[in-house]
């Protein structure tokens, strides 16, 4: 090929000058070699989570031929996990979906037909008239309404899996387009109670740290986050700090036994949902013994309290929801921090060591450490604090706690709120694919922020729905219940990971009047529940950008071609959007207003709109002169992705909410990805901290500049019970989760055979006694019912998880052992995030 | 002998005498001589079971002697839950008819009750066994220390995480990663006096070619010569110095400088004892000071 | 449609300097050191066309620390290349 | 036996097909009707009979153990189980009951292959015959015995075709098959009855355990006998009908232990000479009287004497 011939051009010309000066390059020949074999190798980040590894991906002959950890990410410097490992072969599964498939009883979509092979015309058409059909009816339903008011019929489930482009393009789909706000991506099972929590306490989403506080901490405090597994390369650089530090500490607090306990100096069991009365026992303990860092809380820390009783974000007609004072209430009130002192009270040793079952040593061990000024103090957490019918207001107690103590913003110092996907913040969160968000921290409520983006957009006024959407349980409930029609499932397999699959996801999508599509790359549960299926190109089939938990926003170039009629889903949601004029989806007040765009499809005036294919084609190259795909760009005609993240980026520069800059599009293929918010070309590592952060202004110190007042809130939140918990026929806890092997519902790992074999099914990890009394031993078959549904799997007592008495785990991975059918759906009421970590089961043999 | 067979005439007519029937004795007695030294040297060369077949729990470390105890009946194979185990067929490189498993395709799940042990009619496998973890079927050795990912500093630990016998039988080593500068090695190790050969790590082992296979004992141990023992081990298990301890050291030291005979050796900037807190343990102190917040 | 020069260069420096000589090579445009043994440092020079290539051979001559240049090798590739963005 | 006829052909004639073939089809139907017991578990799943006729435990209570392989296991050293014991006991008592080599008629698998090999010798009258001395199975079953106390181990299950070919069956064959088809050339081609008349320790050792047996072949109408001379061509063990059949003096019961009580004397006998009775009987029928006409000359004439 020409540019490996140009490479020996170059290491011809550097052989023979270090032959005249007589040195010896030894890298020069391995150069060599690398050339010859032929392989391209190029930068892409990681498929899995949220740590947000780089790899390089090795190309031959137009298939992804191997991998290896990119030894100049600064994330992971050369290293991979075990799923990091078998990168290059998730693309290649046998079962790989590679046609459009659509459900049919002689000849003509049915939905209880067999799904058969179609073109892309004939879904389109099927799906366009289907969309038309519910959108005609919403807007003959929102006749009359403000636009406060208005509700859709057709919605979305993204991903935070999808590609910041992706999400941005259906983001503009649904909202602009479809005028539907119920667009929620699958990153509410994860991160939203984090967001909540980030909006209150400091206007602004995401963490103010980044990973190097892994080298700076003295001592790291997790709450349920089972990081030696979900995130696998930051907890080989926090053990080395731990290993190469003077009298650093690892604290682990979960409600089971897991590998991180493994290097915990200090591990900490304690009862699901005492997570909120142990942290306001730390936080007491700080205000007992004044260890209050008064300098800082008073310039910087307004005292606040959220209404209580609030819930479980469960059906409106539910007992529970019923009893509750104050139902998904969350108005900030603001007390001095006399009131706060008083509120905090009640939360003694003793009280919390009862409640919580934790020892009044480990307690106070614990609250000693925070209290220590000296001590620059680390916490991590994912699930355990996010997937909680109080999520919102735990992530706050954590905050409280590092505001009392000023330990926040600083290197090794400070709350990290870590994301279970790659690019939950970069896709989901900050280009807003929520149903109540818009780009960069807006949100859809509020006139100004829907006026500046339809401006942005060039969109007539009043085109953006005000009232905010469905969210993920929403959906399933409004399927249910016949009120959302039209639902297109992309980058995720909700059927299998989100909650009450039985009672009520299944019937949601079975229900006769509504039309699902999923695009999947393998036939999968969702696939299954389907109605027609859309194959999409994988991770390293199309160009993308992932943003990681660090705010590190990192892009990839496409490396092979989709097999197959396959399509990114960018080039699916654009392609779709050419099907609709705008007279089928605007009311004629609308197009009033903008005359020009009548006639026009939704294509012209969300995609070819003069900004979005400002970029004319062009050849995308490397450093070294490789050429490679860009199928978008050769379909379209321009480079999409390059407008689209244009258009992007200027909601972060010139948007309401300051303090969201990101680079332009060409120096993210230049460099192993950018923390934002970069200004002049400079990353920001900790926000909110003058000197790394450019929006704080000089001699301030610190400013959360997020708050009109530059003021974080310290918001109290008092201990309230779990929405179920064990009784005497459901008696043991049942709490689910992941493991090392297997990324989400396995749809890509299980089919790596090698990765199949180490984790072939889930298991149900239980304490030995537990398993006793109901006549179970290891390898046993057992039967797992919660008041929803049952599963079977082979019971594990010695097994990775160490389970206390009454609590058993599952992992989500196995497709035939949907543990999600057991799991209730309720929800943190202020985030709406399901609360997977509180199930009551009983177990028996099967 | 044939008591009642006393030579009657023969159809064909030949009168066996003594002599004969010697001389038929003494050729029979040569050819089954023949027949049992062949069967013997077969014998020795079926006593070195391949590397790769594990017996059954319970079976003598010494395959002669389990040899000699099992009647080949296959009760073991029928009782085991998992398809572990299979009788040796003829051809096969294992005494044939004798059960043993290969890790590498299906390994002993290690069951509680061990059923395979509790069939055998003979005691080959030796009912002495009371515990599973007590089993030495083999051992497990990290043999290829270069292909094994994990010591390439990737976070892999497949063959701990399924070890029914994990944080014993394997650990995790974790030591600083000196190339990345700021990344762990967990580095899986074996310990001998735990690992029970079950073979599950060696399934399990995400390498085209395991890494970590289960090796007959006397293939996998070495000895330490009874003649020498590590002393620091003695000191732990006597739980106190086996020679009286030295009565504490003084030292002519400059100022400044301090001497930790025990630990550190010289410490130059000795550093005052560690800042307490600036705060007292007890509440009460802070609560009733003077002057306020 | 450009081609493609690569030249070999072969620069003496003290070798206290060769840190300094270093940095200023790394701000040049198409030029990558590419070994550095006692003050020996082996350079390469990429560019579109012969005049890039000289100017940039002489601007190394006169950087401030390197004793003296010497150019080794010059390879062109004619056949017409889409245009290569700069690095 | 009339010239080009097959033995057996005068019984067929005389009393039907079904009656010359008898004990042949209820020997094959026990034979195979153990090995469909073993075999109910791995194909059907019903688990029944567990293991091989080396050791079984049926309906997991009665253990079955081969006596030779636990005296085998004594020399090597090892005092097995109780459960292995009692199961050798069982068998112990029961072949010293119904006669040791029952074993070889009626449940070894390799009688099968020797059978037919006898039975294609015959039909292709191949009369080849190697010197072996019917003697050697007894040195061979010495060195069974011994060889373990010099091995260790149970040298001779290496190559045991019998348990060979048995667990092969239930648990897998792989090349035993060539075991079984060199039994059945060694038997063709080198000599009648080579292999379970000459070689087989086993048949040594049960012969041995089954002198005293109680259940017994007895002549008792030797008197009827015509000299056809089938039992003779189709009994394993020649040497043992001659003088029960034959010698006035001796009892016509066959007390030598190498008969295999396999019935096959009683089948091809037309006259009906042979019956299964116990080693005790002594009843001879009186001649002539009871018997149909159809007599033989020299009949008459021996049974007088």
């Amino acid at each position: 090929m020409k540019q490996s011939r140009r490479e020996f051009m170059k290491t011809h010309a550097i052989a023979a000058t270090a032959a005249a000066a007589g040195i010896t390059l030894p890298g020069l020949t391995s150069a060599k070699a690398n050339a010859d074999d032929g392989i391209r190798w190029d930068k892409v980040p990681c498929r899995f989570c949220g740590t947000g590894c780089s790899v390089l991906v090795g190309e031959k002959d137009g298939k992804v031929v191997a991998t290896q950890g990119d030894p100049d990410a600064p994330v992971n410097r050369g290293l991979n996990c075990i799923k990091g490992y078998f990168l290059s072969k998730i693309m290649y599964g046998a079962d790989r979906l590679t046609q459009p498939l659509l459900r049919k009883k002689d000849g003509k979509y049915a939905k209880d037909g067999d799904f058969e092979p179609v073109s892309w015309d004939e879904a389109f058409d099927v799906m366009a008239e289907k969309w038309k059909a519910a959108i005609k009816q919403s807007m003959e339903e929102n006749k009359g309404k403000p636009v406060e008011e208005i509700t859709s019929r057709v919605g979305m489930f993204g991903s935070g899996q999808w590609t910041v482009f992706e999400g941005y393009a259906a983001s503009k789909l649904y909202k602009a387009g479809f005028r539907s706000n119920n667009i929620d991506p699958n990153a509410r099972h994860c991160m939203a109670s984090a967001v909540g929590a980030f909006i209150r306490a400091f206007g602004a989403d995401e963490p103010m740290g980044c990973y190097d506080d892994l080298e700076h901490a003295d001592a790291f405090v997790l709450w349920g986050a089972n990081m030696a597994e979900n995130h696998p390369v930051l907890w080989s650089r926090l053990t080395d700090t731990r290993l190469t530090k003077e009298e650093c500490e690892v604290h682990v607090l979960s409600t089971f036994e897991h590998r991180s306990f493994e290097l915990a100096d200090h591990g900490v069991i304690f009862k699901p949902q005492t997570d909120l009365a142990i942290l306001n026992y730390i936080a007491n303990y700080i205000v007992q013994n004044d260890a209050v860092n008064w300098d800082f809380v008073n310039q910087h820390v307004n005292f606040t309290k959220t209404p209580t009783d609030i819930g479980y974000g469960l059906r409106p007609e539910h007992p529970l929801e019923q009893a509750a004072k104050n139902p998904g209430k969350g108005k900030l009130e603001g007390i001095d921090f006399e009131a706060y002192k008083k509120a905090l009270e009640p939360y003694t040793a003793e009280y919390v060591s009862e409640l919580s079952g934790v020892s009044v040593e480990s307690l106070e061990r614990l609250a000693k450490l925070y209290a220590d000024p000296k001590k620059k103090i680390v916490s991590y957490w994912t699930m355990g604090f996010n997937q909680h019918v109080r999520g919102v207001w735990v992530n706050g107690l954590m905050y409280n706690v590092h505001l009392l103590t000023g330990k926040i913003s600083e290197p090794g110092n400070g709350p990290f709120s870590l994301t279970g996907q790659p690019s939950a913040c970069g896709t989901a969160r900050e280009v807003g694919t929520f149903a109540h968000r818009l780009p960069a921290d807006l949100v859809v409520k509020k006139k100004e922020h829907r006026d500046f983006c339809e401006k942005q957009w060039q969109l007539p006024e009043g085109t953006l729905p005000g009232k905010v959407g469905y969210h993920a349980v929403l959906q399933s409930r409004m399927l249910k219940d016949g009120k959302l029609n039209c639902y297109w499932v992309s980058t995720n397999n909700n059927m299998q990971a989100g909650p009450n699959i039985n009672e009520e996801m299944y019937p949601g999508w079975r229900n006769p009047d509504n039309f699902i599509v999923v695009s999947e790359a393998y036939p999968t549960v969702s696939a299954m529940a389907a109605d027609l299926i859309l194959p999409v190109a994988m991770w390293a089939e199309k160009e993308g950008a992932f943003g990681n938990a660090e705010r590190r926003t990192q892009f990839w170039r496409q490396q092979v071609k989709a097999p197959g009629e396959s399509r990114s889903d960018l080039w699916q949601f654009v392609e779709f959007s050419k099907r609709f004029k705008t007279e089928e989806v605007w009311p004629e007040e609308l197009l009033a207003k903008k005359p020009e765009v009548r006639g026009k499809t939704l294509f012209d005036v969300l995609y070819a709109n003069g900004v979005v294919n400002k970029y004319p084609k062009q050849t995308v190259t490397d450093s070294r002169g490789n050429e490679y795909l860009s199928d978008e760009m050769d379909h379209f005609g321009f480079y999409l992705q390059k407008g689209l993240y244009e258009e992007y980026r200027v909601f972060g520069k010139d948007g309401p909410k300051k303090g969201h800059d990101l680079a332009e599009f060409d120096a993210y293929h230049k460099t192993r990805g950018l923390r934002w918010p970069v200004v002049d070309g400079k990353e920001t590592l900790w926000r909110y901290r003058e000197g790394y952060d450019p929006f704080v202004p000089k001699g301030a110190g610190i400013a959360f500049y997020g708050r009109p007042d530059n003021r974080a809130n310290i918001i109290f939140a008092p201990y309230e019970p779990p929405a179920e918990a064990p009784d005497e026929d459901f008696d043991l806890w049942l709490t689910t989760g992941r493991i090392l092997e297997h990324w989400h519902t396995g749809s890509m790992t299980l089919r790596v055979p090698e990765l199949y074999r180490s984790a072939p099914h889930a298991l149900v990890y239980m304490h030995p006694k537990d398993a006793e009394k109901r006549g179970l031993k290891r390898g046993d078959e057992a039967k797992i019912a919660s008041r929803r549904g049952e599963i079977a799997c082979r019971v594990e007592t010695k097994g990775r998880n160490k389970m206390p008495e009454g609590m058993a785990f599952i992992p989500f991975f196995d497709a035939g052992r949907l543990v999600n059918k057991l799991v209730l759906d309720a929800t943190d009421p202020l985030s709406k995030e399901t609360d997977f970590k509180k199930v009551a089961v009983k177990i028996m043999p099967a | 002998m044939d008591k009642d067979n006393h030579s009657p005439p023969r159809p064909n007519g030949v009168n066996r005498g003594r002599r004969d029937f010697i001389v038929s004795a003494l050729r029979s007695a040569v050819g089954v001589g023949l027949a049992a030294t062949l069967l013997a040297v077969h014998q020795r060369r079926a006593d070195a079971l391949p590397a790769s077949a594990i017996r059954p729990p319970g079976a003598n470390a010494d395959d002669n002697i389990f040899q000699g105890a099992c009647i080949r009946c296959g009760l073991c194979v029928r009782d085991c839950p998992y398809d572990t185990l299979k009788l040796a067929q003829l051809g096969d490189p294992v005494a044939t008819g004798t059960p043993y498993f290969e890790a590498r395709t299906i390994p002993c799940e290690m069951c509680d009750d061990i059923p395979c042990l509790k069939a055998c009619p003979t005691g080959a496998l030796d009912p002495a066994l009371k515990e599973i973890e007590n089993a030495r079927m083999g051992l497990a050795v990290l043999i290829d220390q270069e292909a094994c990912i994990a010591f390439q500093g990737l976070r892999c630990e497949v063959c701990f995480n399924v070890c029914p016998v994990r944080g014993e039988a394997i650990t995790l080593d974790m030591r600083h990663n000196p190339r990345s500068g700021k990344h762990a090695l967990f580095i899986p190790v074996v310990h001998s006096d735990a690992c029970t050969g079950c073979g599950k790590c060696e399934q399990a082992c995400i390498l085209e070619e395991a890494a970590i296979k289960v090796l007959p004992l006397k293939l996998a141990k070495g000895a330490l010569g009874a003649h020498y023992r590590l002393g620091w081990q003695q000191k732990a298990r006597a739980g106190e110095a086996l020679v009286t301890p030295d009565t504490p050291h003084q030292y002519n030291l400059p100022s400044g400088a301090s001497y930790d005979h025990g630990g550190q050796g010289l410490m130059l900037d000795s550093p005052g004892d560690a800042e307490a807190p600036p705060f007292s343990s007890n509440p009460l102190d802070t609560l009733n000071r003077k002057g306020g917040i | 449609m450009s081609d493609y020069h690569v030249c070999g260069m072969l620069l003496h420096a003290r070798p206290e300097k060769t840190p300094r000589v270093a940095d200023a090579l790394g701000e040049l445009q198409g030029v990558e050191l590419h070994a550095n043994e006692g003050g020996r440092m082996v350079v390469t020079i990429e560019g579109g066309d012969y005049d890039t290539c000289a100017g940039m051979m002489t601007r190394l001559a006169c950087l401030d620390g390197v004793s003296s240049s010497s150019f080794i090798y010059h390879e062109i590739d004619k056949e017409s290349v889409p245009e290569e963005p700069q690095p | 036996m009339k010239p080009g006829a097959h033995p057996g052909a005068e019984a067929i004639a005389a009393k039907g097909w079904l009656a010359a073939h008898r004990y042949l089809l209820w020997r094959r139907a026990t034979q195979l009707g153990i090995l469909g017991l073993f075999l109910l578990g791995p194909w059907f799943g019903w688990w029944l009979v567990k293991g091989n006729i080396a050791s079984s435990l049926t309906l997991d209570a009665l253990p079955l153990t081969d006596p030779l392989l636990i005296a085998q296991q004594f020399a090597a050293g090892h005092w097995p189980l109780t459960t292995a014991l009692i199961g050798a006991l069982i068998v112990l008592l029961f072949y010293l009951l119904v006669g040791g080599r029952v074993y070889c008629a009626w449940v070894c698998p390799i009688n099968i292959v020797t059978d037919a090999a006898e039975w294609l010798r015959r039909r292709l009258k191949i009369r080849g015959q190697m010197r072996l001395s019917p003697h050697i199975r007894y040195w061979l079953l010495g060195a069974v015995i011994l060889l373990p106390l010099a091995t260790g181990a149970l040298a001779w299950e290496l190559v045991n075709p019998v348990t060979l070919v048995y667990r092969g069956l239930i648990f897998g064959m792989g090349v035993a098959w060539t075991v079984v088809i060199g039994l059945f050339l060694f038997d063709l081609l080198i000599g009648r009855r080579a292999w379970c008349g000459h070689l087989c320790p086993m048949g040594a050792f049960y012969g041995l355990l089954g002198e005293g047996a109680l259940l017994r072949i007895s002549a008792t109408r030797r008197d009827r006998c015509d000299d056809c001379l089938d039992c003779f061509a189709v009994c394993p063990e020649q040497q043992v009908i001659r003088p029960s059949l034959k010698d006035a003096d001796h009892t016509p019961v066959i007390l030598a232990g190498h008969c295999t009580n396999c019935g096959r004397c009683i089948d091809v006998c037309a006259r009906d000479v042979f019956r299964f009775t116990t080693r005790f009987s002594r009843t001879t029928f009186p001649p002539a009287e009871v018997e149909k006409p159809h007599q033989n000359p020299i009949h008459q004439q021996e049974v007088s004497t």
